[in-house]
Formats: C-alpha cells, sequence, structure tokens
C-alpha cells in the first residue's frame, strides 16, 4: 500500500484537509472577535446549523454559492440576534442562553430539514471553483490549495483582515477594551453594548459562512447536525489563539491535516482506531498545555455581561 | 446638630430597612418556574399551529407520558436520579466559578468503566459489596478525569474552559476505545459491554420501577445543599468563586481548594454516569452520548446554583424529556422537537430572571422614602 | 395509572403472554422512516406485514437512542403482542423490557439475548448481498480499484465490507480496494463522506461501496462530482429515484419483511424466539438492487453466483469486527 | 484644551466669580438600595477656578462627580452646563460638553499601552498614533509628567497611572475637570507637582472641582470649598472668606460642619491634620526582636517591582515605618511577609523561628495580620455582605461556626458591633460590601485586622482614601495596638502620617532598604532624601 500515496491522493487529502479546515476557521475567526468583545459564544454551533441551513437553501433554489454563502450569513446572525438581545442588550447569561441557542438550533434545522427535505434529499451540483493563476500549477497544492472556491480565499484573507483591524483600527481597539475593561471603554464614551453588539453579529455573519461553506461546497447536501461538533472546536481553537487571529488559521488547518491524515492512515491500511486518530488533536492540545503550562490568556471581563456604574 | 456626636450616624443607615425583598424571595421561586413553562409553552405551541399540528394534544401528550401514568412519572423519577447527581457535579464547580464544560466526558468515561466491569464485579462480590463499591468507582474515574484540568488551572492559572473542553472529547472517544477494547462482549451487534443482568441492577423501590439511584441522588444534593450553604469549605468555595486574588488574600489555599472543587465535581458526575448504568442501561453501546451534561450547564445556572431549586428545575426536564417522545412520536414530529422546546425553555427562563433583577432594582431605589427620613433627622 | 410496575405486570400476564394472538404490534426505529435506509425500509417492511396479515402496527421511528426504555416500555403496554426493536444499539433495553413488561420484543443481531416468548433474535445475512455487490463491482470496475466508504466502526458496516471484498476478489483476486471509514461515528457527517470519499476516487477507486446513513449523500455526492464513469454501491435502501445523473449502479437491498412476517406468525404460534429469524438471499431478505447501468451479461452472472451462495458452494465470509475486515483486506 | 484658541476662549478670572457657572448643579438627588447618596445637592463651579468638594467617607461625592460626568443618572435635578441646562445620559455626552474626569477608582485598560488607553473613543476610523503621539507630548509637557506612552498600563506605578488618568480627562477639548481624590495616592512631591498642574489648567480657564479628603490641599488649592454630608451640601466656603481667615480657622470650620459642632476640639485639629505634626513622642522600644528580614529578596518577575536582600528587625511593641515612592517593592515586600508571594532569597524569621515555608493560613494562626492596599480586588468579596467580609479570615471558627455549621446571628452580632465601633456608613451588615464608599471598605477592612488581636500588623497605606476623622481614628487604634505590645509594620507613601506615627522609618528606593531613620527632629528631611537615593 505504499504505493498509494500518490499525486492525486496527496492532492485529495490536502483539499480534503482544507474542506475540513475553512468551516472551522470561519468560526474560530468569529469566535475570537466576540470573544475579544466580552462575549462567549457556546452556541457557535448553532450559528453554523443555522447558516448551513440557511445556505443550503439559498444555493440549491437560486443556483448560487454566492447567493447561498450570503445567506448563511444571514442565517448565522439571526442566530447571533439572539445572543444580541438577551445576553447584550438584555444583559443575561451567556452560557444558558449559549446552550439554549444550541440545542434551539440543532432542534429548528433538524425539524426544517425534515419537513423540506425529508423524502427528497436534494443535493448541490458542484460549484465552480477558481484557479489561482501559476500557483495551481504546482503539483499537488497547485490542485488542491490553490483550486478552490474563492470563498476559501476571502476567509483567510478575512483573518488578516480581522488582525489589522484589532491593531489599527478604533473599531479594534474598542473591541479589545470592551472584554478587558468595559467601564473604561465607557468612561472613554464608546457605548459597549454597541460595540459587542457589532462584535457578535461578526460572530454570527462569520459562524453562519462557515456553516453555508458545509453544507453548500464541503457536503452539498444539508443533514440534520453536520456541524459534528466543529462549532465546539471552534470555540476551543478561539480561546487557544489568545486573542491572536492569526494562531486560527494555523490552528483549523492543523485541525483538518489531522482528519486528512487519518484518512491516509486508513487507506494505507494502518491498523489504528479512529477513536484514537479522533483524540489525537485535543490530546496533543493537552499534552502542549501540560509541557509549556503557558496561562492561557482570557478576556477580563469574558462572560461578563456590563453593568454601568457597578464597582 | 450636637446629636450627632452622642448618637453615631451610622445608626440611622442600620435602621434603614435593606433593600425589601422579603416578601419577592418567598414568590419568586413560584414565578421563576411558572413563568418561563407557560410562555415558551405559548411560543412552542405557536410553532405547533403553524406545523399543522394540535398544541394541547401535544402538551396533555408530555404530561400524561410523563408525569400522569405511574409508569411515566416513574420513568421521569429514574432519569431525575441521573441528572441530579450530574447537576449536583456542577453546582460544586460552578460556585467555585470553575467552568467545567467537560461534564459529558466525565459521564460517559465512568459510565463505561463501570458498565464494563459491574457484570463481573457485582457478579463476584454480590450486590451488597459489588453496586456500593461501583458507584465509589463512578465516582473515582469521574474525579480523575478532572486532574488535568484542575492541575493546569490550580498551578498555571490555565483556562479550565479549554482544557474541559478538550477532555471531553478525549473522555468521549476513550470511552468508545474501552468499549470496543477491553469491555467489548464477544456478541454480535453494536460493540457495548457485556449486559448487566436484570437482578442485579441497583434494587427497585418497593415494586416499582423506580430503583434506589434517586434516592443516593437526592441526598447528595442535600448534602450539597447543607455544604454550600452552611459549612466552612463551601464559603471557601464561594469566596474563590467570586474573588481568587481575595482567596489567596485570606489564605484559603486556592490552589488546594481548586483540586477539591474539581475532584467533587468530577466524583459527582461520575457518580451519574455509574447510576444511569447500574440503574437504567445496565449496559455501555459504542458512540452511546445522551448529552446530559450539557444540558444541565443552563439549568444549574437558572437554579442560581441552588442545590434545592436545582431539584425542582430537573424535575421539569426529566418529565418533557420522558413524556416529550412519545408526545412527538404521537403528533408525528422528530424528537428534534423537544430540543425546540427546551431552548425556547431555557431563552424564556433567562428572561425571567432579568425581570427578577429589574424588579429589585426598582424596589430598592423606591426604600429611599424612610432612610431620607433618616437623613433628616441626623441634621 | 392501571399497570404500576413491573413485578405486578409480570405476575399478571405471566405465561398466557405466549397464547395471545398478534393484533397490533410495533416498530421502534432510531430516525424517521424517511431515510431511505434502515429506518424506512423497516417502517415500510412493518406496514406492508401489517396490511398483509390484517393487523394493526403502531410505528415509532425518529426514536433515538436515549430513551429507549420508557419509549419500548410505552409501546409493550400500549396493547401490541409485539415490539419489534429496531436498532441493533437497542438490544440491551429490549430484553429489558420485554423482561419487565412480558411482551416478547424483536431485536438485532442479539443471539446470546434470546429467550424464547420473550426476546427474539434478527439477524442479517448482509455480507452475501454485498458479497454479489463485490461481484459486481469487480466486473465494472475497469481501473481495477474498488473503494469502501463507511461512517462508522458499524457490525453491520463490517459484515458487508468483508462480503464485498470477498466478492470482488473472488472475479479478480489482485483487484484493488481503498478501505476508509469517515471517523468515530460519522452517521451524519455527509461532508466527511464527501471529504473521504474523494479521496478513495483520488486513490483510483471506479466504483464505490458508501455505508453511511446521512453522510451516503455526501459520498453520493463526491461520485457525482467526480464525473467520468465513477459508480456509486449504496447499502440497505433504494436511492434511485434520488440518483439524478445515473452514477447509482446498485444497492444491496435489505427486506426486512420476511422476519417481521415469520415473528408475528411464531408469536401467534407461541414459538416465537426459538429460531433467529434471518434475512438473506434465500428468502429474499437480501438482494442486490438491479439498475439498467448493469450490463445484462453482468448481470446474469450475479444470478449465478446467487444460487451458489444460496445453494452453499460459496462461502462468504463473517467479518462483524472492523479488525476482521481489515484482517481479510492484508490477506 | 491648551490649545491657544483655547486660552483666548475662556478669560482665566483668577478666582474671582465670573458671572455664569462653567457647571450648575440643583437638586441633584441618588438613592442607591437603603442610601440616599445625594440629597438635594445645589453646586455651582466656576471656570478658572478650583472647587474643593470635601465630606466624611461616604457622604456622596463620587456619586455626584459620577452623575456630572455621565455615569450615573440621578433621580432628581438639573444641571446646567455653560448656563445651559443638559441631561448629561452618557459619558460620551459628558465628555462632549467639554467635562474630563479622573475617577477615583482607576478606570484604565490594563492590557492596553498608555497610548492606546488615550486613543479609545476618539472619533476616527484608523487610529492616529502620530496625532496622538503629538498631543500627548503636547499635554505631558504642560503637565510636567513622565510616562513612556507605549508601556502597557498594567506595568505603570500607580502614580503613573494617576497622570494617564489625568492626560486622559485632559484628552479632548476639556473646559470642566473633575478629580476624584487624585492625590491621596501620590507622595508628597507627586501632590506638589500637581498643585503646579491645576493652578496651570485652572490659568487657561479651566472649572476644576477637586475631591480631596486633606483639608490642607483643599485650602491651599481651592478658591472655593463645598461639604458634603449624608448625602447633602451641608456647608461651604467663598473665595473672599477662604482668603480672609487663617488655615486653622477655616480647617476647624470645615472639620465642625463635616462632623458636627464641637468635632475639632474633641479630637484636636492638629490630630486630624497630620500635616501639621512633627513626630515627637518618645516610646521606649523593648528589646526583643519580633520580625527579622534577613536578605530577602522577592522576584517580582516581568510586570511587578522586586525586592532585593532587605535585611531589617523590627522589636515588639514598635512602630516601624517604610517610606518610599509609590512602586519600589513595598507591595512586593508585604505580600511576602504576609505569605502570599514565594520569597527567592533569604529568610524571614517571626520571633526567632523561619516563615518562609509556611502558607498564608499558617502564618495568619502565627499571628500576622496584612491590611492589602487594595481593599477592592485583593482585601474584600465585594459580592459578599459587610458581615461576612469581617469573618473571612475566621471560616469555619468559633463562635462563628458550630460544629462545621455556620452560625449567622453570631456573625452578624459581631459584625454590628464592629460596625458601629468603626462607624462604618453602611445601610445593614447584611448589604454587599462593593456598594460601599471607599473610605467605608477601608474601615471594614481595618475592623477586621484590629478584631482579633494579632502578634504582628502589617499596614499598606492604612488611611488611603480615609476622610481626616476616620484616619486619625485608625492611627490612635495603631497607636493603642503598639502599646499594647503589638509590632506594627506601616507601609505608606505619606510621609506626614509615618513622621505622626513611627518609631523609625526605614525606606525603599527601587527594591532596596536605602536607609532607617529614627523618627524625631529632622525626620522628615533624611527620609525625604533617602527616597530619592
Ligand atoms: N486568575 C487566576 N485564575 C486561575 N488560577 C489562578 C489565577 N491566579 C492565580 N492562579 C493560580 O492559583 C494560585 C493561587 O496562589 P497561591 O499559590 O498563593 O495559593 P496558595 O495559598 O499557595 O494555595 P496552597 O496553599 O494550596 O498552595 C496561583 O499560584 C496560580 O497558580
Ligand atoms: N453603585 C452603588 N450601589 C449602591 N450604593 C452605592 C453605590 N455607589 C455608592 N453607593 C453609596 O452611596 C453613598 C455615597 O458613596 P460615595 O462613593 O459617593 O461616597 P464618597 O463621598 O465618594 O466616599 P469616599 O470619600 O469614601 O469616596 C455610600 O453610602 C455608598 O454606600
Ligand atoms: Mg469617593
Ligand atoms: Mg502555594
Amino acid at each position: 500500500m505504499s504505493n498509494l500515496l500518490t499525486e492525486p491522493v496527496l492532492t485529495a487529502l490536502v483539499a480534503g484537509a482544507l474542506l475540513a479546515m475553512v468551516p472551522l476557521m470561519f468560526a474560530a475567526l468569529g469566535e475570537s472577535i466576540s470573544e475579544r468583545a466580552g462575549v462567549l459564544n457556546i452556541g457557535l454551533e448553532g450559528m453554523m446549523l443555522f447558516g448551513a441551513y440557511a445556505g443550503f437553501n439559498g444555493a440549491l433554489y437560486i443556483h448560487s454559492s454566492w447567493i447561498g454563502l450570503l445567506l448563511g450569513a444571514f442565517g448565522g446572525m439571526l442566530a447571533a440576534l439572539v445572543m444580541v438581545v438577551l445576553c447584550v442588550w438584555m444583559r443575561l447569561d451567556q452560557i444558558v442562553v449559549g446552550v439554549g441557542l444550541f440545542l434551539f438550533a440543532e432542534g429548528v434545522t433538524s425539524l426544517l430539514h425534515g419537513a423540506q427535505f425529508g423524502d427528497s434529499y436534494p443535493r448541490i451540483d458542484h460549484v465552480s471553483e477558481i484557479e489561482v493563476p501559476l500557483l495551481s500549477k504546482i503539483p499537488v497544492l497547485g490542485e488542491s490549495v490553490f483550486h478552490q472556491h474563492p470563498i476559501v480565499y476571502v476567509g483567510i484573507a478575512a483573518v488578516f483582515l480581522v488582525h489589522w483591524m484589532l491593531r489599527r483600527t478604533s473599531a479594534g481597539l474598542n473591541l479589545r477594551a470592551a472584554g478587558e475593561t468595559p467601564s473604561a471603554l465607557d468612561a472613554a464614551g464608546v457605548d459597549v453594548t454597541r460595540t459587542r453588539t457589532l462584535a457578535v453579529l461578526a460572530c454570527g455573519a462569520l459562524a453562519g459562512i462557515g456553516g453555508a461553506y458545509l453544507s453548500i461546497i464541503a457536503a452539498g447536501s444539508f443533514t440534520p447536525m453536520m456541524t459534528q461538533g466543529v462549532g465546539f472546536i471552534g470555540i476551543v481553537l478561539a480561546m487557544l489563539a489568545r486573542g491572536k487571529v492569526m494562531w486560527v488559521i494555523a490552528l483549523s488547518f492543523l485541525f483538518g491535516i489531522s482528519l486528512s491524515i487519518s484518512t491516509a492512515l486508513q487507506l494505507a491500511g494502518v491498523n489504528i482506531s479512529t477513536d484514537v486518530i479522533q483524540m489525537l488533536p485535543y490530546v496533543t492540545v493537552i499534552a502542549v498545555l501540560l509541557l509549556f503550562a503557558r496561562r492561557s490568556y482570557l478576556p477580563s471581563a469574558l462572560a461578563l455581561p456590563y453593568f454601568r456604574g457597578e464597582r | 446638630m450636637s446629636n450627632v456626636v452622642t448618637e453615631p450616624p451610622v445608626v440611622a443607615p442600620v435602621e434603614a430597612p435593606p433593600a425589601p425583598r422579603r416578601p419577592l424571595t418567598r414568590l419568586e421561586p413560584v414565578v421563576q418556574a411558572i413563568v418561563p413553562v407557560l410562555l415558551s409553552i405559548l411560543a412552542s405551541g405557536v410553532l405547533l399551529a403553524i406545523l399543522g399540528r394540535d398544541p394541547f394534544a401535544f402538551y396533555g401528550n408530555i404530561l400524561h407520558n410523563g408525569l400522569l401514568t405511574d409508569f411515566g412519572v416513574q420513568q421521569s423519577i429514574v432519569r431525575m436520579a441521573t441528572l441530579l447527581l450530574l447537576a449536583g457535579g456542577l453546582i460544586v464547580a460552578f460556585r467555585a466559578n470553575l467552568w467545567n464544560i467537560g461534564g459529558d466526558g466525565q459521564w460517559l468515561l465512568a459510565a463505561a468503566f463501570v458498565a464494563g466491569i459491574a457484570p463481573s464485579v457485582v457478579g463476584g462480590l454480590g450486590m451488597a459489596v459489588g453496586l456500593p463499591l461501583m458507584i465509589v468507582i463512578g465516582a473515582v474515574v469521574g474525579a480523575a478525569w478532572t486532574i488535568v484540568p484542575a492541575v493546569l488551572k490550580a498551578y498555571y492559572g490555565v483556562n479550565e474552559i479549554i482544557t474541559t473542553l478538550m477532555m471531553n472529547f478525549v473522555g468521549i472517544a476513550l470511552a468508545n476505545i474501552l468499549v470496543k477494547g477491553p469491555f467489548l462482549t464477544d456478541k454480535p451487534g453494536v460493540p457495548r459491554t457485556e449486559i448487566l443482568p436484570l437482578d442485579q441492577r441497583l434494587p427497585m423501590l418497593g415494586g416499582s420501577q423506580i430503583h434506589a439511584g434517586i434516592i443516593v441522588a437526592v441526598a447528595m444534593m442535600l448534602v450539597i445543599h447543607v455544604v454550600m450553604t452552611r459549612t466552612p469549605l463551601g464559603l471557601r468555595l464561594r469566596v474563590l468563586g467570586s474573588n481568587h486574588r481575595a482567596a489567596v488574600h485570606l489564605g484559603l489555599r486556592p490552589q488546594r481548594l481548586t483540586l477539591i472543587a474539581f475532584a467533587a465535581s468530577g466524583a459527582l458526575i461520575g457518580m451519574s454516569g455509574a447510576v444511569s448504568m447500574l440503574g437504567d442501561w445496565g449496559s455501555f453501546r459504542a458512540d452511546f452520548n445522551p448529552a446530559y451534561g450539557l444540558l444541565m450547564v443552563p439549568v444549574v445556572f437558572l437554579a442560581r446554583m441552588n442545590a434545592l431549586a436545582t431539584i425542582a428545575f430537573v424535575a421539569l426536564f426529566a418529565v418533557i424529556q420522558i413524556g416529550g417522545d412519545t408526545a412527538t412520536r404521537l403528533a408525528d414530529l422528530p424528537t428534534a422537537f423537544i430540543l425546540v422546546l427546551v431552548g425556547l425553555l431555557l431563552f424564556f427562563m433567562t428572561i425571567t430572571e432579568f425581570h427578577r433583577v429589574r424588579r429589585q432594582r426598582r424596589l430598592a431605589v423606591a426604600s429611599r422614602a424612610p432612610r431620607s427620613a433618616g437623613a433628616e433627622e441626623v441634621r | 395509572g392501571s399497570d404500576s410496575g413491573g413485578s405486578a405486570a409480570t405476575t399478571d400476564t405471566g405465561g398466557d403472554a405466549a397464547a395471545k394472538k398478534v393484533t397490533k404490534f410495533a416498530i421502534v426505529t432510531p430516525e424517521k422512516g424517511n431515510d431511505f435506509g434502515w429506518n424506512q425500509q423497516g417502517v415500510e417492511a412493518a406496514k406492508k406485514v401489517a396490511a398483509e396479515l390484517g393487523v394493526e402496527v403502531e410505528v415509532a421511528d425518529g426514536s433515538g437512542y436515549d430513551n429507549v426504555d420508557p419509549i419500548l416500555s410505552q409501546l409493550s403496554q400500549s396493547g401490541s403482542q409485539l415490539v419489534i426493536a429496531h436498532a441493533s444499539g437497542y438490544n440491551a433495553s429490549a430484553a429489558d423490557v420485554a423482561t419487565k413488561t412480558n411482551v416478547p420484543e424483536m431485536s438485532w443481531d442479539n443471539p446470546d439475548g434470546v429467550q424464547p416468548g420473550l426476546v427474539g433474535d434478527a439477524e442479517t445475512a448482509s455480507q452475501e448481498g454485498a458479497y454479489l455487490a463485490g461481484v459486481l463491482a469487480a466486473k465494472v470496475s475497469k481501473s481495477g480499484t474498488l473503494g469502501i466508504v463507511t461512517s462508522a466502526d458499524d457490525t453491520n458496516w463490517n459484515k458487508m465490507s468483508g462480503g464485498f471484498i470477498a466478492g470482488a476478489r473472488s472475479v479478480d483476486p489482485g483487484v484493488k480496494i481503498l478501505y476508509a471509514q469517515i471517523g468515530q461515528a460519522g452517521y451524519a457527517d455527509s461532508a466527511g463522506g464527501k471529504r473521504v470519499a474523494k479521496t478513495v476516487i483520488a486513490g483510483g477507486a471506479d466504483v464505490v461501496i458508501g455505508m453511511g446513513d446521512g453522510s451516503s449523500f455526501g459520498m453520493l455526492q463526491a461520485v457525482e462530482q467526480a464525473g467520468g464513469d465513477v459508480k456509486f454501491i449504496d447499502v440497505i435502501g433504494d436511492k434511485s429515484s434520488l440518483d439524478k445523473k445515473g452514477v447509482l449502479l446498485s444497492s444491496v437491498i435489505w427486506d426486512f419483511a420476511p422476519a417481521i412476517k415469520q415473528a408475528i406468525e411464531d408469536v401467534n404460534a407461541g414459538t416465537f424466539g426459538k429460531e433467529p429469524y434471518t434475512l438473506n438471499l434465500a428468502n429474499e431478505g437480501i438482494s442486490l438492487l438491479k439498475t439498467d447501468h448493469i450490463p445484462a451479461d453482468v448481470w446474469t452472472e450475479i444470478e449465478g453466483v446467487k444460487a451458489q451462495i444460496e445453494s452453499g458452494e460459496v462461502k462468504v465470509p463473517l467479518t462483524a469486527k472492523k479488525a476482521e475486515v481489515q484482517a481479510l483486506l492484508k490477506k | 484644551m491648551i490649545t491657544p484658541d483655547h486660552l483666548t476662549s475662556t478669560a482665566p478670572t483668577g478666582g474671582g466669580a465670573s458671572p455664569a457657572p462653567a457647571v450648575e448643579l440643583r437638586g441633584i438627588t441618588k438613592a442607591y438600595p437603603g442610601v440616599v447618596a445625594n440629597d438635594d445637592i445645589d453646586l455651582s463651579v466656576y471656570a478658572g477656578e478650583v472647587h474643593g468638594l470635601l465630606g466624611e467617607n461616604g457622604a456622596g461625592k463620587s456619586t455626584l462627580m459620577s452623575i456630572l460626568s455621565g455615569m450615573v443618572q440621578p433621580d432628581a435635578g438639573t444641571i446646567r452646563v455653560g448656563g445651559q441646562e443638559v441631561s448629561i445620559t452618557s459619558p460620551r455626552k459628558a465628555l462632549e460638553l467639554g467635562i474630563g474626569t479622573v475617577y477615583q477608582h482607576l478606570t484604565l485598560v490594563p492590557t492596553l499601552t498608555v497610548l492606546e488607553n488615550l486613543m479609545m473613543g476618539s472619533g476616527s476610523a484608523l487610529l492616529d498614533f502620530g496625532g496622538a503621539r503629538a498631543r500627548f507630548d503636547e499635554l505631558v509637557a504642560t503637565l510636567g509628567a513622565r510616562i513612556d506612552p507605549n508601556a502597557v498600563a498594567s506595568t505603570l506605578s500607580l502614580g503613573e497611572l494617576q497622570q494617564v488618568e489625568i492626560v486622559k480627562a485632559l484628552w479632548r477639548e476639556t473646559r470642566i475637570l473633575v478629580l476624584d481624590e487624585p492625590t491621596s495616592m501620590l507622595t508628597p512631591q507627586g501632590v506638589t507637582e500637581l498643585q503646579g498642574v491645576m493652578q496651570r489648567l485652572k490659568d487657561s480657564g479651566i472649572a476644576i472641582i477637586f475631591i480631596t479628603h486633606k483639608l490642607h490641599e483643599a485650602i491651599e488649592i481651592g478658591d472655593r470649598v463645598s461639604i458634603l454630608k449624608a448625602g447633602r451640601r451641608v456647608g461651604g466656603i467663598e473665595p473672599d472668606e477662604l482668603r480672609a481667615r487663617t488655615p486653622d480657622e477655616l480647617k476647624t470650620r470645615i472639620i465642625d460642619t463635616m462632623f458636627g459642632e464641637g468635632a475639632a476640639q474633641l479630637a484636636g485639629v492638629a490630630e486630624m491634620e497630620v500635616h501639621t505634626e512633627e513626630g515627637g513622642h518618645h516610646r521606649e522600644l523593648s528589646g526583643e526582636v519580633a520580625l527579622e528580614l534577613i536578605d530577602l529578596s522577592v522576584d517580582g518577575g516581568a510586570d511587578e517591582a522586586s525586592v532585593h536582600d532587605m535585611t531589617l528587625s523590627v522589636h515588639r511593641g514598635e512602630i516601624l515605618g517604610i517610606a518610599g515612592v509609590d512602586g519600589n517593592g513595598q507591595r512586593q515586600l508585604a505580600q511576602a511577609i504576609a505569605g502570599q508571594r514565594p520569597i527567592s532569597g533569604g529568610d524571614i524569621r517571626l520571633e526567632g523561628s523561619s516563615i518562609r515555608k509556611l502558607g498564608v493560613p499558617d502564618r495568619q494562626r502565627r499571628g500576622i495580620g496584612y491590611v492589602t492596599d487594595d481593599r477592592l480586588h485583593e482585601g474584600t468579596v465585594l459580592d459578599m455582605s459587610v458581615a461576612m467580609n469581617i469573618v473571612l479570615k475566621r471560616i469555619g471558627e468559633r463562635p462563628f461556626w458550630r460544629r462545621g455549621a455556620i452560625r449567622q446571628q453570631e456573625i452578624d452580632a459581631f459584625a454590628r458591633d464592629l460596625v458601629q465601633r468603626y462607624e462604618v456608613r453602611t445601610p445593614s451588615v447584611e448589604t454587599n460590601i462593593g456598594t460601599l464608599s471607599g473610605g467605608n471598605i477601608q474601615k471594614v477592612l481595618l475592623a477586621r485586622e484590629l478584631a482579633f488581636d494579632p502578634k504582628l500588623i502589617l499596614y499598606n497605606k492604612p488611611t488611603y482614601g480615609l476622610d481626616v476623622k476616620t484616619a486619625s481614628f485608625v492611627r490612635s487604634q495603631i497607636r493603642e495596638q503598639a502599646e499594647q505590645g503589638i509590632t506594627v509594620i506601616v507601609i505608606s507613601t505619606e510621609l506626614d502620617e509615618l513622621v505622626a506615627l513611627c518609631d523609625r522609618i526605614a525606606v525603599m528606593s527601587s527594591g532596596r532598604l536605602t536607609g532607617v531613620v529614627d523618627n524625631g527632629a529632622g525626620a522628615h528631611a533624611r527620609v525625604g532624601e533617602l527616597m530619592l537615593a
């Protein structure tokens, strides 16, 4: 089975890694933003499911992956709106609402799916990809990394954009302050609620796009609970990135590639239980934490509602 | 003026009525429980109507099958045993502001372990010794699974949401490895552990279908309540929870406390897993994961980490879970609809919580009149 | 409440349970009965048998796995004389409930759990059908490489994988087989299904057999997008109505009707559970779906192999565990 | 704000009352659970004038200022700015109206750099570091401050943070500057500098509200003084009178208004105002050494000050002062002695035996008490009642716990008694301590320590933020303890206080012991020199 790792297989593996990476990247990026602003989205997975469902409908009926992704973003924002109203505006507990949102989204999307597609199981035809000139000629990487739906590159660009935003724009500064010392931000005359609202909505949009990518491009169909815990992994990645969004790319790629490697090992006939392989990413992180025991940084006002004039 | 010196001004404020919450606090639990339920029934009722189902029939069926039939109420109580212990475990951690989000991993691992060895242990030692021993073992496994997050938190301040979530995923996978490996029966079918014979499970209470687990659970909840509200340990955990630096300053040994809280949390969750296996399931199936832990997180919060209030909340969710399946089936809906119901319920519960807080604030401000009079007399 | 508690119930309905004639039976399935797979086949079979025998059937599809005990018990106590626990994940609970309520239950792949009169065992010789699929695949394949994609380490998937491998090799001993599993419990992971199927196809497979429930649609997607003449073989159900692109070569169809019918008749005869209820080629419980993508000559050969299996001439290996499949693969 | 156009915009009035007040508060009322923080308060502040706001702890000063800066909404009352009636619904509104505030409790984002903190809320979409830097240099120049604009806030000393806060308050076109107890954490030099700054600002036509507990500051810098008590404005001093009378007359008058007729006589103005004292009372010290520091070193890590091999012994019943500019390792030293922080070298001996290996609780059991200077984040659990906070260092001990069960009545009774004795302004002992005013929280901390007589007490800025009466009360308490043979170490940045209190004064500079001065004539000057050494 050693002759197995032919160019097409390697290409497929790398492509597969990207398929798994992209939704995670979007979700984790969104979560980083809202965590920076002090809002913990335990319901991230729910936002992804909303996005996946809305996006799938869009792409299916309007026959445009872009419209689909756009609707996915709206779907995610719709879910995020629940967080905004209950947690940011009404200052209710973020964990309760987050879990509620997750369960609610799981329920609603499967419900709708059953009612809408229960007997037809429609699938979306192959969505067109773009080839990055020249680069797409590179063996293996060319056909995989540089032959993707544009949204992939948009996503990576978005990470850089957010990175730049956090350091160079007022919005970014406000974001960081809102998660660290909202009272200071408030004293400086910036509306904390508004800042957090925008952050959570952005998170919803990104998570939604991630979900839509999953249903439209990665799977080509919507199946209930298809996010398979990606949202929760997104939360972990966002925290591991410690607010340094660039890490999100690396970490989510690591995750994607580990899945592809597990496939490769199986194809090579290596006899490891998939359970073991599934554990590897998490075990690695735990090991890293144990060895280098770095105090994982979190915004000090994370998951705390802000009340003006409180000591 | 002179009276100021003779009679210290402090007297006036002390006499001033502290924010008068008394009447409210009595009514509160009732309101807290009823209102959100009604609201979510209303909301999902509308949803049902839209889906062309009869809401009244639906809720009737939930009540009937979850509470009103002997059978239903017994099943609900059985489910409560599992959920209560789990919730108790979360209370202990949350009180100390330790976000043990990995409850499911701890629960499944303990369950798999217990289910794996129970048949031989209980068979060998007999129920009198075997069953209690198995519950203890479940507790130990659950506690063991919190060691890594606990140590990382206590000695390096590594955020426990990350670590418990991680250990959660690992725990789930490990549970599967156990049932597909060392604990696997040689029987065909879905990989699972050997079945613990019915007559070797937790004893049923007086001819009913309710097993002794509920007694363990309620007892533990009472213990938790007393410990948290009356004992030094409880107070220390609360202090650690609300201000870590203060805990250091006051000499509460934060590191040790962190370890204790995590261990206790994991142990209770492990007990829950054990009770569930020894009581109702009798065997652990590969990829089994009812995700009770996740559901209990918000429930515990809404009960404001009060053990007694938690019992009431858990009862509600148990009835919904038990009655819900039949109700959805009869209404020809997927069981997923229950998730919608639960989600709505959680939303509305938090909202009523919000109004409670608002009401208290308003009342508090209203209480200025008498104090003002006090101010007069000082001048 | 009328019937309080098991022990009481047991004493009441004690011995005469076996004597009862079935006027109503129930079937419980984990997913909704519209999945073009295990659940749909079960529900439809139940309805078919009910109509045929003129008895009532209560269908509890989409019951999940987390509240099995309550659901089975409720059905047992709502007038059914037989409950079909339609998932081998239900085995343990089925036995419990049957003992508690004393209403016979039929469960899957549970030979050791059999208690005549109370707990019956249904088996599928699905590997036989998969063997035929293997033969078909090997014959149709031009690349000489076949793919197996499963969504989980699942007994049924393992059995069929083994059969498929054996069947394919019976045609071409040198045939190359790529075998991969999506994940731990990737039943719903359609994205994963597509991802892994794509890789397998990239590895040269031009016939892929996919076993996955929801994730099967992802695999189908991958095959459709692969273009060329890559073909897909499905299991359990018949997805041809969904096959827009004509890539569905065949499917290993499971028809539960014979088993269910036999079970009911045995309950009436008081002989329930004495014999396992098996789906196999012989009783049409297992069959290979005939589509017009299958060349006629190939089909006739398959018919031949079918006969040989039924006559016992051809022995199909039984690989219930993944390790066994991998061992077979290594041979 | 100090831009030329601004200079000309408002004519400096040199303290004289100009027609329309810059700010005019009328009938401001604000109630909190069980307390009326502000009760029908009238207050007028004029441009180019410093308005000193005095009042005992909990009188309502901060609340009033929070209302002015949009942080708190009043229940009743009107506010006029430059003659216009306004409603200050948010801090942003306040900033737009030209009201800049330095809050009593610092409001900087610790993880951001100084410059980033200052740029917060700047309208522009992109952060203009260049412009901000220019603005920063300009302001820092006028203030005569020395801060690294790129330093992360959490690495600055309290004094430096204070300066940043002022820069922040002046960042926008500020016409009205609110300073809530800015001097309480400054060294004498710091205070003098701040006075200079305020002089310059008011000359440029800014109206300043200056809250302090130090009467002499109010009198020296203030052009006008208002006194709050129990939420009401119970009196004030007009500019002419302020100029006419002698400092002592004024102080007596202020103290009487603050604490009631005759309070001044009772306590004695001198005792109230340490400023006027010169330490003279010599006490006989016992020879036995209570606490020994031997080459003690504490590693403060990256962003905290360290302590370098300090050797020092404290005698039984002695009051030892530790002077030094804030942020020179005092806190780290205190934490090391209390056991909250591991020591990196040397030894600590209590009555001859080493305690370096003991944890916090064991050292408490050996009789070491520590009153932290961070009352909000370390000293108290803000969401617990006053009563609970008082017994937090006695968890599980009799009579508050019996057989492992809490005795709430015992605790409340005990707490009530202390609240009485220390005159803590709180609606009740069940009130959350977090809602008390700064000074009252401090009183609770002291009560907690003093209630259970220890062998050795470590005070870190014991009178920080206390009104004169409470401060003098605390000092008398400390002296009393020393008389009873309790060893006392007082860490303070207020030289006057140390001189008034201590037998000897040790001086710390950049983590090292630069000298120990016997209190007495000339001690003040000597310590001052050593601090800068
Ligand atoms: N914000 C934080 N969140 C979580 N853990 C923290 C935090 N800050 C500090 N810690 C951890 O908790 C410890 C508490 O400090 P410390 O070591 O003084 O406790 P301790 O009194 O010595 O407890 P013990 O006596 O059991 O050793 C710190 O050393 C650190 O490891
Ligand atoms: N957020 C709040 N909630 C409840 N009560 C409060 C709050 N803020 C202040 N108070 C109460 O209002 C009163 C005035 O508090 P304030 O801080 O204005 O006093 P102060 O004059 O600033 O005292 P200090 O000199 O100690 O700072 C105090 O009794 C305090 O308990
Ligand atoms: Mg104040
Ligand atoms: Mg320690």
